[in-house]
């Protein structure tokens, strides 16, 4: 670990990404992630790596594609129009099965919408908004250490499991600014071979490809339970949350990323009113929590969730609860941000109904 | 008429898809359809057995790579 | 049989950097005749270990399982962003993507124009017959005025359907292409011209000076209902007259000589 | 006077913090959000906080506050022609924010600029990022900038020592570029902290409060 810097979300997550030993970087400007890939055209070429402006996110996603299967370590940022634009690629790279991070700051929608903080791509990005059955690990932090740790794990689940990850960040925490600590830059010598299937040159060896293409239904539904198993295995291995002031927690408040954060403050409130509130706040957003937010669920009545949405995570939130608890609902659309004493209201009238 | 035979041609019979573009091309006239299919139910393409004047016309328009060309290392004379 | 190959000397037969596979073209469909001029390139300069190939979506999508050398097969046109990808992660590797109209000049078409214009350091192969192949029959941006498709059942009429597009009179405006010509394989005598003019589009590529590309006139006897012979035919009396045969961009040639290459 | 540097150098909270001071002792102050390059994070946010004092705030109007396109209200040429007004400006980051000052140059003929470094950022945590960047920046602007301004901190987690650690820098940067340094910037917790420049004491009106 080095000195800690100010940095702001976008170098954070910029700057961890070329510890993280990503070499190749595409990207095309969108706000509210430009200054990302403004720092990374800045400082790719001093680590004598790659960094292209590309002409849109659809060439983008499929120049990841082209760097994925040559071997090296790749990323790109967006905001939420420009993810929607690149559904198509992801859902190639999956069934080709090409690591890869894509960082999507989360912005106000649908539409154009705006360009203010929200968490409305939650469907887009957990659930998948490209066609056929892939899944993507999908990290949303809420803060920027944090923010820094996940992006360097990303790298890591995306070799392991030769899959696309995503780091979820909203507007906000992309341009908020905080001191941050880095880890060292990881010796690229180090990182896990992908000789067994990279396009790397048909030399000494039988000429391969990296496809999600198999025109017959048997041998696609086979490249599919590959898939499928590589799912199940992240589902076993992968789950990340936070618990906050849960032990003797009688409510539960689910929120992730920036609202995590908020809901923090929100928490310490409703407990000077002495309301024993806690936060669960799932980190990883797939593989989803289920378990243990079940378990939480068995002791309280209210498991209230909050985004920067009109419900998205809910719906896996109810999926956890099963019913043990009431399920109510708070969020704030369109780039508002809610604040903590807004939250504490909405709880507490949920709490007197 | 005596005419030089310059080389000849093998065709991967099964390999042929019977279009017919070598016949066209060929300036000597030495390549024709079977008479027989092959197990595809085309008619391949089959040399005539002589005649071949090795300009590989026939190789440069086989779409399907069936054609091989070989040259006499000393030009023989057809009967 | 073997008695006469001892006397013979072997003038042409299947290039090794073929996987030997056979084609899934229709029959006479030109794909094949030029996907031959490519793996004997590709042998001629000893390039098997290194190249990487990105097949299209079209009837070409296959390409990359008839050719033994590493490849992919990219979404529908964006076989220059992911050929970009692979040539700016790996430079050492020679890239070449293998396209068809639909592909390169409708759905990719700002690939191709950006990928051409940054001069990325990758060799094209252009197929225009005309015609969506794989799907049908279509409408193609190259399809000829008055020429009857599926979608243009009235004949291609610009007031309705727009003009033919003309990529290689594109590629002539953009500065970073080093390599442009349209070519065709109609006639045995085409054939070894659309060599060379792949071989310099190669060139273009491994003496860094820009991107390259070749574009091939080509028949789709199948789509045009014409059978290959005729379909050769039709395709000299008719497409050469829209797309002018010919370079139009070479600033290979003259590195070629500084550098002593032939 | 205008304050300009790299993003997240802390120009937006000392353009307030400046423009409270200015106002509190009885100035005239209006203060110019040029910011068309960060989305958030503006001074335009504390809009309302700052016409309490009674400070003019000049923004894009209504709802284009919300934007991210170059929008520079017409007030500005107003604020800086008229010798009554103190005018501050809140100056976008790096390079792209800065090429307002190029467009707005004839203008700001008394108008003092200063360049804000924190040397815990990236890009201007050493002397000769310092002096790149200043030269970059000047050359966008194609105006001199007048002071250096030492804003070294952590955030919440500042110390003396960070602050200290910075002043060195600047200091070195300050003898090549030839350019004094105004002051160094100090967060109100650490106000009895010990300097070598004239202490310019801010709270930090942008920070999350949450």
């Amino acid at each position: 670990m080095g000195e800690k810097i100010m940095v702001k979300g976008t170098e954070a997550i910029g700057e961890a990404a070329i510890r993280a030993g990503c070499t190749v970087y595409f990207g095309y400007p969108i706000t509210p992630q430009s200054e990302l890939t403004e720092y990374m055209a800045r400082r790719m070429p001093q680590e004598g790596r790659v960094f292209l402006q590309a002409e849109s996110e659809v060439s983008t996603v499929n120049m990841m594609y082209g760097a994925s299967s040559v071997g090296v370590r790749v990323m790109t940022s967006t905001s939420s129009p420009g993810f929607s634009l690149m559904q198509e690629g992801i859902s190639y790279m999956a069934n080709a099965r090409l690591p890869a991070v894509f960082v999507d700051v989360v912005r106000g929608g649908p539409g154009l919408g705006d360009i203010q903080p929200s968490q409305g791509d939650y469907f887009q990005v957990v659930k998948g908004g490209g066609h056929g059955d892939y899944r993507l690990p999908v990290y949303s932090p809420s803060s920027l250490q944090e923010a820094v740790k996940l992006t360097i794990h990303a790298f890591d689940v995306a070799d392991k499991y030769r899959t696309p990850v995503v780091i979820f960040a909203d507007g906000m925490l992309g341009q908020m600014m905080e001191p941050v600590e880095f880890p060292d830059p990881v010796d690229l010598s180090t990182l896990p071979s992908k000789d067994d299937w990279a396009l790397t040159g048909a030399r000494g060896r039988k000429a391969r490809y990296v496809t999600s293409f198999n025109i017959d239904p048997y041998e696609l539904e086979k490249m599919n339970l590959v898939l499928q198993e590589t799912y199940r295995k992240v589902e076993a291995e992968e789950k990340k949350w936070e618990e906050f002031m849960t032990e003797d927690a009688e409510v539960i408040i689910v929120a992730h990323g920036t609202v995590g954060r908020i809901v923090k403050s929100t928490v310490k409130m409703a407990r000077e009113k002495g309301i024993k509130a806690g936060l669960f706040r799932p980190v990883s957003l797939y593989p989803f929590p289920y378990e243990r937010l079940s378990e939480l669920a068995e002791k309280v009545d209210i498991v209230m969730t909050v985004e920067m949405s009109a419900g998205q995570m809910l719906e896996d939130v109810k999926l956890a609860v099963l019913g043990k608890a009431r399920t109510p609902f708070y969020g704030r659309l369109a780039g508002v941000i809610p604040t903590p004493a807004e939250i504490l209201e909405a709880l507490m009238k949920e709490i007197r109904r | 008429m005596a005419r030089k035979t310059l080389g000849f041609i093998e065709i991967d019979q099964e390999r042929c898809k019977g279009c017919g573009l070598c016949i066209n091309a060929c300036p000597a006239n030495v390549i024709r359809f079977s008479e027989e299919f092959n197990s595809k139910g085309y008619h391949p393409a089959e040399y005539i057995g002589e005649g071949c004047i090795a300009c590989q016309f026939c190789y440069y328009t086989c779409p399907d790579v069936c054609i091989t060309v070989y040259r006499y290392k000393t030009p023989a004379l057809s009967k | 049989m073997s008695e006469q190959v001892k006397d013979a000397i072997l003038l042409a037969s299947m290039p090794k950097s073929l996987s030997g596979k056979e084609f899934t073209y229709c029959p006479g469909c030109h794909h094949g005749i030029v996907h031959r001029l490519i793996a004997e390139l590709i042998d001629e300069f000893g390039l098997k270990e290194k190249t990487l190939l990105v097949a299209p979506v079209g009837c070409s999508v296959f390409a990359y399982e008839f050719f033994d050398v590493d490849g992919t097969v990219a979404a529908h046109g964006r076989a220059l962003a992911v050929a970009t990808g692979m040539k700016r992660a790996r430079p050492d590797m020679f890239v070449l993507t293998y396209q068809g109209d639909g592909d390169l000049a409708a759905i990719g078409t700002a690939e191709t124009i950006h990928a051409a214009n940054r001069g990325e350091r990758i060799t094209t192969v252009f197929i225009n017959n005309a015609v969506y192949g794989m799907t049908g029959g279509q409408m193609a941006p190259t399809t000829l005025l008055g020429m009857k498709t599926t979608t243009s059942p009235y004949g291609r009429d610009p007031k309705r359907e727009g003009y033919p597009i003309h990529i290689m009179e594109i590629m002539k405006a953009l500065p970073g292409v080093a390599y442009a010509e349209r070519v065709k394989v109609s006639k045995p005598q085409d054939v070894p011209k659309a060599k060379m003019a792949i071989k310099k589009a190669f060139y273009a590529q491994l003496l860094d000076v820009g991107f390259g590309i070749v574009e091939v006139l080509s028949t789709c006897p199948t789509n045009w209902g014409m059978d290959p012979v005729e379909a050769g035919k039709w395709l000299d009396e008719n497409m050469v007259k829209e797309f002018p045969l010919g370079v139009y961009v070479d600033k290979v040639t003259e590195v070629m000589k500084e550098k002593g290459v032939k | 006077m205008a304050f300009v540097g790299m993003f997240g150098s802390g120009k937006t909270e000392i353009a307030m913090n400046m423009a409270l001071k200015l106002a509190k002792e009885g100035e005239n102050v209006a203060l110019a959000d040029l910011d068309y390059v960060s989305p958030y994070f503006r001074s335009r946010d504390k809009r309302g906080f700052l016409e309490e004092f009674g400070i003019k705030v000049v923004v894009p109007p209504g709802k284009y506050v919300w934007a991210d396109t170059p929008m520079i209200p017409p007030e500005v040429f107003g604020i800086l022609s008229n010798k009554d007004i103190k005018a501050v400006l809140d100056v976008g980051g790096e390079e792209d924010g800065i090429a307002v000052l190029g467009y707005l140059r004839t203008f700001m003929k008394n108008t003092t600029i200063y360049f804000v470094i924190n040397t815990r950022r990236p890009f201007t945590n050493t002397v000769e990022g310092i002096v790149t960047f200043y030269e970059k920046l000047r050359n966008r602007a194609r105006v001199d900038f007048d002071f250096l301004v030492s804003n070294t901190n952590l955030g919440p987690d500042t110390t003396e020592e960070v602050i200290k650690e910075g002043e060195e820098i600047v200091k070195k940067a300050s003898k090549i570029l030839e350019i004094p340094v105004a002051f160094t910037v100090v967060p109100s917790f650490l106000k009895d902290c010990d300097c070598e420049f004239d202490k310019f004491i801010i709270e930090r009106y942008m920070e999350l409060q949450w």
